[in-house]
């Protein structure tokens, strides 16, 4: 299941549609939030633009990608955009498999994935009113290295 | 036609969020930039980043991508979601 | 948290208390099913054996492990033992971190160590109701190979 | 006085769960599992695996560590948890 939507998502109603399929034997689940704090700045609100038309195929490609490369049974991929409190949930991706490996390395990679291929912007509030678009961090391109990807 | 879209501060620095080009006249993403570009000294700089990040029907795509009519171009900076 | 115990566990429980804290921008949840096949034999119930004075010390000391490799915010771990039946949860292990790195790492680090380390053993009954004990994996010793342990 | 505690199926093999030896014949776990293994030819078969595990008190250990009175020695195949 992939969405993008402005409300908030329930980890227990995603996890329990992650577990209820026959030969399951692991879930991951990793979940972003609102950090009170980003590159040393106090942060007070975080605003997610997105280009619609390409936002549920782009996470959906990356979930097809992930399916080359795992054995899995069931992925979900929830993104929210729009105005967003601190310690909020942005964004959630779980994955089901038989073995806890291709579960972990798959949620890891959409997550890396998602991070340099998605189209998603944050525009974050300072703790004084200021706003600012967030700088794409080195270190998500870098992480994209351990799966031979870039 | 083809429809050109920006998005986030790339929108913002530039002043426009989406604009309408000939096909005729963009065969390719390349020729597309650099008619862009030709715009002003603004556009100039901001199109001209090695980070600029480009979609074609809303795939990512690179520079040698053809265009046609009907396509939708959109360009923007590095992604940062998650 | 470490728990061992035969209750089951909730999710969203064990999820709220590891996001809860100041700085975490990542949660990164494993949990383990009784799979309902397992190396080709249809599998009916599943009953954990442990050795009780040193199952949450080994966690622990697992826990502490973790935390000297990575800046890890929160972390929990529940095992249960006794009579499982198909489909109910086994294990969970949830990290919180400031990066997505560290959770997963972390994560995947303390079930891989787990898996060898834990003294946890698990007697299946097929479902013509013959019980026998499982045999260790292989791949759950070569997968501690990527964290230069073994 | 040792301890020693045996789990899962090399205890159903052994037919026994715990048993106590003397500390001043077993100064260390390599000893201790000679001793043991003289018991009888299933003793001395089920001891010798490769895969074999050794806790002492509660903590994974080796044939090298010493013993002392007291100290709590436990014997179990390949852990399977998780």
């Amino acid at each position: 299941m992939i969405k993008v939507q402005t409300e908030d998502f329930n980890q227990q109603v995603q996890y329990d549609r992650l577990r209820q399929a026959s030969h399951t034997g692991a879930v991951v689940t990793f979940t972003g939030l609102v950090r009170d704090i980003n590159q040393g700045e106090k942060i007070s609100a975080l605003t997610l633009e997105h280009y619609p038309a390409m936002t549920e195929k782009a996470l959906a490609d990356i979930v097809e990608q992930a399916k080359l490369r795992w054995s899995i049974i069931n992925a979900t991929v929830i993104h929210r955009v729009g105005e967003l409190q601190l310690l909020d949930q942005i964004v959630f991706v779980g994955v089901a498999s038989l073995h806890r490996g291709d579960a972990f390395a798959a949620c890891e990679f959409i997550m890396d994935y998602l991070k340099t291929q998605a189209p998603f912007w944050k525009k974050e509030t300072n703790s004084v009113g200021e706003s600012y678009w967030v700088d794409a961090r080195e270190s998500d391109q870098t992480a994209l290295s351990k799966w031979d990807i870039v | 036609m083809i429809k050109v879209l920006f998005f986030a501060q790339l929108r913002d620095q530039l002043g426009v969020s989406e604009l309408s080009v000939s096909s005729d006249e963009n065969p390719n993403v390349q020729v597309l930039l650099n008619n862009l570009k030709n715009k002003d000294e603004q556009w100039e700089k901001l199109l001209s980043r090695a980070t600029l990040m480009v979609a074609v029907n809303q795939t990512i795509s690179n520079k040698t991508a053809t265009l046609s009519s009907g396509d939708e171009v959109a360009f923007f900076p590095p992604v940062t979601g998650g």
